[in-house]
């Protein structure tokens, strides 16, 4: 059975995000006055196999861990559906 | 499909009377799988069935021709064995649509053109127009299209060396991007579309088939309508760097001689590569639709053929070197499937589901309509009189009106727009973008054998691109005849031999007699101007149809472009050493006036900014004078004798030596002019355009022991060379009329855009 | 000048796409005898060279991060391995942010400040001179060398800045024609305006500036050839 | 008071998606046998105020149709916290 990870990657806090800030100056510039701060990170969605693997959750961990996000300047969280 | 569209005026694309001549010619309506492939086949954009009998007129041979159109791409002589392939290609409504998307596909498209015939592409160009600069969407637009360009040569790593940037409120709802590639190959590797034979497999490389720019050949044939957005959801989406994988090993397959025929799937995807490969082999083909890849599930046999998606290629090969191409593209993680055979009979055999599915006769497709349209001359030019200066009084402030020309979006840098593309990739770019043309070396070593090295290291090229659609509308013969006149003088500024050309002819609607009356005139002028400079046309590519239908309150009117011929020039100079660039380089060097003012300022910037109006008739052209200046140049550039060469182009002499002045990337200079205007009126001196004449510059040469030789040349070309000025530091004066600080000159100029 | 013995090692990733301009430079301007190594190659080791290259390019499309699909290939462990022993690994533009993304250099490239894809000459001021990739460039020059990269905007903890500080990691800094390191004379908004780093062991560097395309005057400049020179010095000398 | 708006841009299925298929041959080379498909988005954290805004959902809805993302080739689902 094929299963859906889906992968939240965002830039820790500390982190400056040159495109968020682009996005916030749009943003206001275009009258959304309401907007305060912008982050922009990333958001993936991974087809899986359910067959072998003995944790689904615990590949996509290490996915993400080694290969989808760089954790010196980013954080991620799993959802399996 | 629904079929009570039809008696609408257009179906898919097909006028009525085409639809019945299908009808015709199968004996019976077409089913949907046959109006999909007719439709994309007779459409204006795959079958030139109006402007056909006007490019045929064209030169197409002699000079350093090898191929003319007709193949992919052409292709010159470049000497010791080289040889260069280019073309240009528009990509104006993929782009209109999702600027990013469109002009990154646009240039991954005419990029595939140049590696289907074997050559490596080594530098691309390209030419924008957008709207007003003012208009709210343009910025959007702009950058849109800026790092969609960038963001698919650079990938691919191939250097974008030049282009231009237009902006005019004809292009508010019809941008146009049309985009130029060269690449060098061997002479005896290059390969057609033309050459497969009986019994060779068929097979299809590259990215799996998805729903991407269905009915995009048709669409790009159509005029554009506000109510057409449901042919919004095709986009193709670029991927430069499967296509980087596709050019490595499509180059690797040839060199290892798995390849017999080649043909990028480029517009009408599979259809117009299957038809037109077996076509010009004279041959027929067997396709099994069950062996394509798709993306998408489910998709039927006429979407699979109309599919757009990007970065494949139709290949055939000897059956027995099916394994080792395949290996090939393994290596290169691609897909490359059997997916059919070449056979004798002259009909494409679909099988589909393992059975037959559909047999079509390839001339019947192929040998669509060909139509002389009606024309007619355009009232509007019943208005476009010579201008009448003496009609317009002479502004008092001369210095506003000047800053106001150099800092004007079109003739200001375009810095921000070439920093966003790699133009130093290859280590082959010895005069970046920024200057008159592009010049680059052969910097040889493409393949790790050193198989493709050329022998001679000191040759080199030249290249630029050219359109002007405000003198193309004004007066359509000169606009087609200045466009190649003006990549030649680029090219010859820098002491090049302007050699051959591409061109891309962008219009309006060609069932309008005043749209084909301009399109005639224009192909006349680049007809003209390219036999008198010797340039053959070796390519080219027409986007018509650039109009789109506007509401304005209850009014309805459509939105069309001027006329818009696009030329890109390729030149040569045997050594590369000799290049000169266009901007000043040392205080207290003198400067030249080569050539002849005529001072006619109908059609200028300088009307337009300070009169605000420019209709009027721009001054003619003497080609056989044109020939001899740009001789002239040459051989003093070849002598040595020159340090720098403008041509006068857009906002004039002033513009010429103010560009002249400020571009040097080590330092900000100026100049003192003082020069007799016999009588003329001063703006007339400083502002007209396209004069035949360039701003040189020469440190004592010209005037010390070299000036007999110097004047030995001018007198065989019959050339008059006239000292005007002095290169100076941080002013720009002329005549104690214009007064300006260079500084403040170079701060607008780099600032604008 | 003949440096026929000195063999250098080119990696080759799918979508790399300096490899040839590295690979022509090596071999024809210093003589020295570079091949390619296809990511893919079966090879134990890179003990054969005498160096190894990581061009620049755009492997793997620079989809996801830039350089982080390339780090994750096979072949980066060996050149973890030799540079672990003490061989010399130069990363070049997306080289250099292969290196970050295997952790063989510390750090990591954001995008440019501009947003923007950046092409253009810069200066640069070197801060360590006793590397094998600066031991011949002149003290008190300032080199010129293009740039041309979307993500070179180079970060790091306070932490990994000091340690680079204290090791002289930083070996390039950008800077203006004078030398002055200025706010102005920074391209992509790298922090210190730094251009190029090393590892500890001054054995590994990354630069985002492109030495081979700068080293042949009829280029514009010939101040990246001092990276080669060094490097083919320190070689030599060893 | 600030709230935070999440937004998940994803590519239209029918839409190539270059980035998830490099990444997916990646995995696949590097062992990670059972994933099938990747997809690569977008994820946007704004924080807004509730201030003047009539609806903040409304106030994101607008916001990512017509600055976040493409609705030629990509969908958006908003989540407000
Ligand atoms: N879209 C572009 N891409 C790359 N280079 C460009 C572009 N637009 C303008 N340039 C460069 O800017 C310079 C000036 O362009 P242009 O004003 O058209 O020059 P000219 O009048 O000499 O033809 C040229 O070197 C040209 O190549
Ligand atoms: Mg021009």
């Amino acid at each position: 059975m094929t299963k859906k990870a889906f992968i939240k990657i965002t830039l820790k806090e500390e982190v400056l995000d040159p495109q968020g800030k682009a996005v916030l100056s749009v943003l206001k510039s275009s009258g959304y006055n309401n907007v305060k701060d912008v982050r922009v990170g990333k958001y993936i969605e991974i087809d899986m196999d359910e067959g072998k693997s003995a944790s689904l959750k615990d590949e996509a961990e290490d996915i993400s861990e080694k290969v989808l996000s760089n954790p010196l300047i980013e954080e991620f969280s799993i959802e399996i559906k | 499909m629904n079929k009570t569209e039809k008696p609408s005026g257009k179906l898919f694309g097909l006028a009525i009377d085409e639809y019945e001549k299908i009808s015709e010619l199968l004996g019976r309506e077409p089913d949907d799988f046959e109006l999909g492939i007719f439709s994309a086949m007779w459409s204006e954009h795959c079958s030139y069935k109006s402007s056909k009998v006007y490019l045929e007129t064209l030169p197409t041979k002699g000079g350093k021709v090898l191929i003319g159109p007709g193949e992919n791409a052409g292709v010159v002589d470049f000497g010791d064995g080289d040889a260069l392939v280019f073309k240009m290609e528009s990509h104006n409504h993929p782009s209109f649509i999702e600027p990013f998307q469109g002009s990154a596909t646009g240039v991954g498209g005419i990029m595939r053109d140049i590696f289907t015939m074997g050559a490596r592409p080594v530098a691309n160009l390209n030419s924008l127009r957008f709207g007003s600069f003012s208009h709210h969407r343009t910025p959007y637009y702009l950058s849109e299209v800026v790092k969609g360009i960038g963001f698919y040569g650079n990938c691919m790593g191939v250097p974008t060396v030049g282009g231009e940037v237009v902006f005019d409120e004809c292009y508010n709802d019809n941008i146009l991007v049309n985009a130029f590639t060269i690449g060098i190959a061997k002479k005896d590797g290059i390969f057609l579309s033309s050459e497969c034979e009986i019994g060779n497999t068929v097979v299809y490389v590259g990215s799996a088939t998805g729903m991407d720019g269905i009915h995009g050949a048709t669409m790009a044939s159509e005029e554009f309508d506000l109510k057409k957005n449901k042919k919004r959801s095709t986009v193709q989406v670029g991927d430069p760097f499967t296509e980087k994988l596709l050019l490595e090993a499509c180059l690797e397959a040839m060199k290892k001689k798995l390849i017999v025929s080649i043909q990028d799937m480029g517009a009408a995807g599979l259809t117009s590569s299957s038809f037109e490969m077996a076509d010009k082999s004279e041959k027929g083909m067997i396709i099994d639709l069950d062996a394509i890849p798709l993306r998408t599930f489910g998709m039927t046999p006429v979407e699979m053929m109309l599919s757009e998606s990007q970065e494949r290629m139709l290949i055939a090969c000897e059956r027995e070197k099916f394994e080792l191409l395949k290996a090939v593209f393994d290596k290169w993680g691609l897909n490359c499937v059997n997916a059919g055979e070449v056979i004798k009979e002259k009909v494409i055999k679909f099988y589909y589901k393992s059975k037959i599915y559909k047999t079509l006769d390839i001339d019947t497709v192929v040998n669509g309509p060909e139509y002389k349209r009606p024309v007619k001359k355009p009232d509007y030019l019943k208005e476009i009189m010579p201008v009448k200066i003496n009609n317009y009084k002479i502004p008092e402030n001369l210095n506003d009106i000047a800053v106001k020309i150099v800092t004007h979006p079109n003739i200001a840098s375009k810095r921000t727009v070439f920093t966003q593309y790699d133009y130093t990739i290859g280590t082959a770019t010895v005069v970046p973008p920024g200057f008159s043309a592009a010049v680059l070396r052969v910097s040889g070593n493409y393949e790790e054998e050193n198989k493709n090295k050329s022998k001679n290291d000191s040759k080199g090229f030249l290249l630029n691109v050219n359109g002007n659609s405000k003198y193309a509308y004004l007066d359509p013969f000169t606009g087609g005849m200045l466009a190649v006149v003006e990549c030649a003088r680029n090219i010859t500024a820098c002491g090049g031999s302007p050699a051959a050309l591409t061109d891309c002819l962008n219009f309006a609607s060609p069932e309008d007699p005043e749209i084909m009356w301009q399109f005639a005139e224009v192909v006349k002028g680049i007809k003209s101007a390219a036999i008198n400079l010797n340039t053959p046309v070796i390519s080219g590519n027409v986007s018509f149809y650039n109009e789109t239908a506007k509401k304005e309150g209850d009014k309805t009117y459509v939105s069309k472009i001027y006329p818009t011929p696009v030329i890109g020039m390729l030149g040569f100079i045997k050594d590369i050493g000799k290049i000169i660039t266009p901007y000043f380089k040392e205080e207290g060097d003198e400067i030249y006036l080569l050539g002849e003012v005529k001072g006619n300022l109908g059609g200028s910037l300088y009307m337009d900014l300070a009169y605000g109006n420019f209709r009027q008739k721009p001054a003619d052209l003497d080609l056989d004078y044109e020939v001899r200046l740009q001789n002239c140049l040459r051989s003093l550039i070849d002598k040595g004798f020159l340090k720098s060469a403008a041509d006068v182009s857009e906002g004039g002499i002033f513009t010429a030596l103010a560009e002249s002045a400020i571009t040097n990337p080590e330092k900000t200079l100026g100049f003192v002019v003082d020069y007799d205007i016999k009588g003329r009126r001063i703006d007339e001196f400083l502002f007209s355009e396209f004069e035949q004449a360039f701003i040189v510059t020469a440190g004592k040469e010209l005037s010390g022991s070299q000036g007999s030789i110097a004047a030995e040349i001018l007198t065989e070309y019959g050339i008059k060379l006239e000292k005007i000025g002095m290169v100076k530091k941080d002013i720009m004066k002329i005549n104690s009329i214009i007064n300006l600080k260079s500084g403040k000159i170079k701060k607008g100029y780099y600032s604008v855009i | 000048m003949n440096n026929k013995n000195i063999k250098a090692g080119i990696i080759v990733f799918p979508g790399s796409n300096c490899d040839f301009d590295v690979y022509r430079v090596l071999n024809e301007v210093f003589d020295a005898s570079a091949s390619f190594i296809w990511h893919k190659d079966k090879i134990k080791d890179l003990k054969k060279y005498d160096f190894v290259v990581i061009p620049g390019g755009f492997s793997y499309g620079d989809y996801l991060r830039s350089g982080a699909l390339a780090a994750r290939s096979p072949v980066m462990e060996l050149v973890k391995d030799y540079a672990l022993d003490g061989g010399i690994v130069l990363g070049i533009c997306n080289g250099f942010q292969i290196l970050l993304e295997t952790g063989l250099l510390e750090g990591v490239m954001l995008t440019n400040n501009s947003l923007k894809f950046e092409c253009k000459d810069v200066y640069l001021k070197t801060l360590n001179f006793d590397t094998p990739f600066t031991c011949a460039i002149k003290r008190d020059s300032v080199l010129k060398m293009p740039i041309a990269h979307h993500d070179g905007n180079y970060f790091a903890t306070g932490g990994i800045i000091n340690d680079l500080n204290k090791k002289v990691g930083v070996i390039f800094k950008y800077c203006d024609k004078e030398g002055n390191i200025t706010d102005k004379s920074n391209p992509n908004g790298s922090m210190h305006n730094i251009a190029g780093i090393s590892n500890k062991t001054n054995n590994v560097m990354g630069l985002m500036p492109h030495p081979e395309r700068s080293s042949e005057k009829i280029l514009g400049s010939e101040d990246g050839g001092y990276i080669f020179r060094s490097i083919i010095k320190y070689i030599k000398e060893k």
